[in-house]
């Protein structure tokens, strides 16, 4: 389950897609807005995404772990819009039968998420903003 | 030839708006197009067209929607 | 912070624990109960923890991990008594400034509760109980 | 001298009981304690008194309190 959504994420709403008997292991990953970058002070973040091609991206990722980790499930949901600090602005969660296959996988959804889904982001300071690339 | 142009994050701001249609002369590629609508040269820029990702050189089609893809920040 | 339970672990109490306005990334670890295990169809564990013990060697995990990522916070919590399948029998919940350091210092306490924490877990099926010992 | 001695996971269920005081003869090892008591042999143990782990050959005192270490399966 993939999705794109401009109101807080709940972690336990994402879990639950996830949920299944045959898993022993769930892993929540929840990227937070934070309040310093490269020592500056961040006031707030704010997202932006072309919607079409990052919901197909995501789809594409869950495809790529469910091929590579069969009897794994994934959900993710990136956020949009002004996120506070503190706030969650994606939310990763993997259910698989062995904490290994769950670490893996969420690390996966992570980086690729990161590398290919079109979301930009937007940190306000207290003398300005800045659109931040993620580190290739 | 016209085309959807949309623009996100940094472009979103310098064109003032998020989507316009375009009319570009026939045979024209992506990276000539983002180069035509006067778009800064020193963003590393990538373009997807009917939100696929495409190489600057493909050849642009009537009634395409082109989008250029700044440097993503998600997660 | 550390505990030991018998009441239902919640995830989100144990994520509080570990919240900062400097963290950019919170990983939490769900150990769940699993119906099968080695082709058996499980029904309900139990767990039984020697606390006082079990409560310091996860104290030590803790000081170590904040000793090898200093900007993280770690809170774990196992459960103790009967647990139901998919029910969490152990929360590991780690904040850090980033991602990298999150599943570096999460992987480290589960690989080290699992081998170190003195807790049993027993697996009922329909026909009978055994002890299952983690894997070393 | 008198040990309190814990029993856990399947050595509580063996002896029926999770807790008991056992005296010993002075100068015996943690595993001496363990075989005396007639625990099965088999079961790969570690050692634990006032709830540090040590080793098999670790002198008992009055009043310690030892506890025998099945193979632990937490997580």
């Amino acid at each position: 389950m993939v999705g794109i959504t401009s109101e807080p994420i709940e972690p336990r709403a994402i879990e639950a897609k996830v949920e299944s008997p045959e898993h022993g292991a769930i892993l929540t990953f929840s990227g937070v807005a934070r309040n310093h970058h490269q020592g500056k002070s961040v006031d707030h973040l704010y997202y932006e995404a072309y919607e079409p091609m990052a919901l197909a991206e995501m789809g594409k990722i869950e495809a790529e772990i469910l091929e590579r980790w069969p009897a794994a499930r994934v959900a993710m949901v990136h956020r949009t819009g002004t996120v506070a600090i503190g706030e969650p602005s994606v939310v990763i969660c993997v259910g698989a039968a062995h904490r290994v296959e769950a670490y893996e996988a969420s690390r996966y959804a992570i980086e690729e998420l990161k590398a290919r889904v079109p979301v930009w982001k937007r940190e306000t300071y207290a003398d300005g903003t800045a659109w931040i690339a993620n580190r290739s | 030839m016209n085309v959807v142009v949309r623009y996100f994050a940094r472009l979103r701001e310098l064109k003032g708006c998020s989507e316009e249609s375009c009319t570009f002369p026939a045979a024209i590629t992506a990276a000539a197009a983002y180069a035509a609508l006067g778009l800064p040269a020193e963003l590393p820029i990538a373009f997807a067209v009917n939100q696929e990702r495409v190489s600057g050189d493909t050849l642009l089609r009537e009634g395409d929607e082109l989008v250029f893809l700044p440097p993503i920040g998600g997660g």
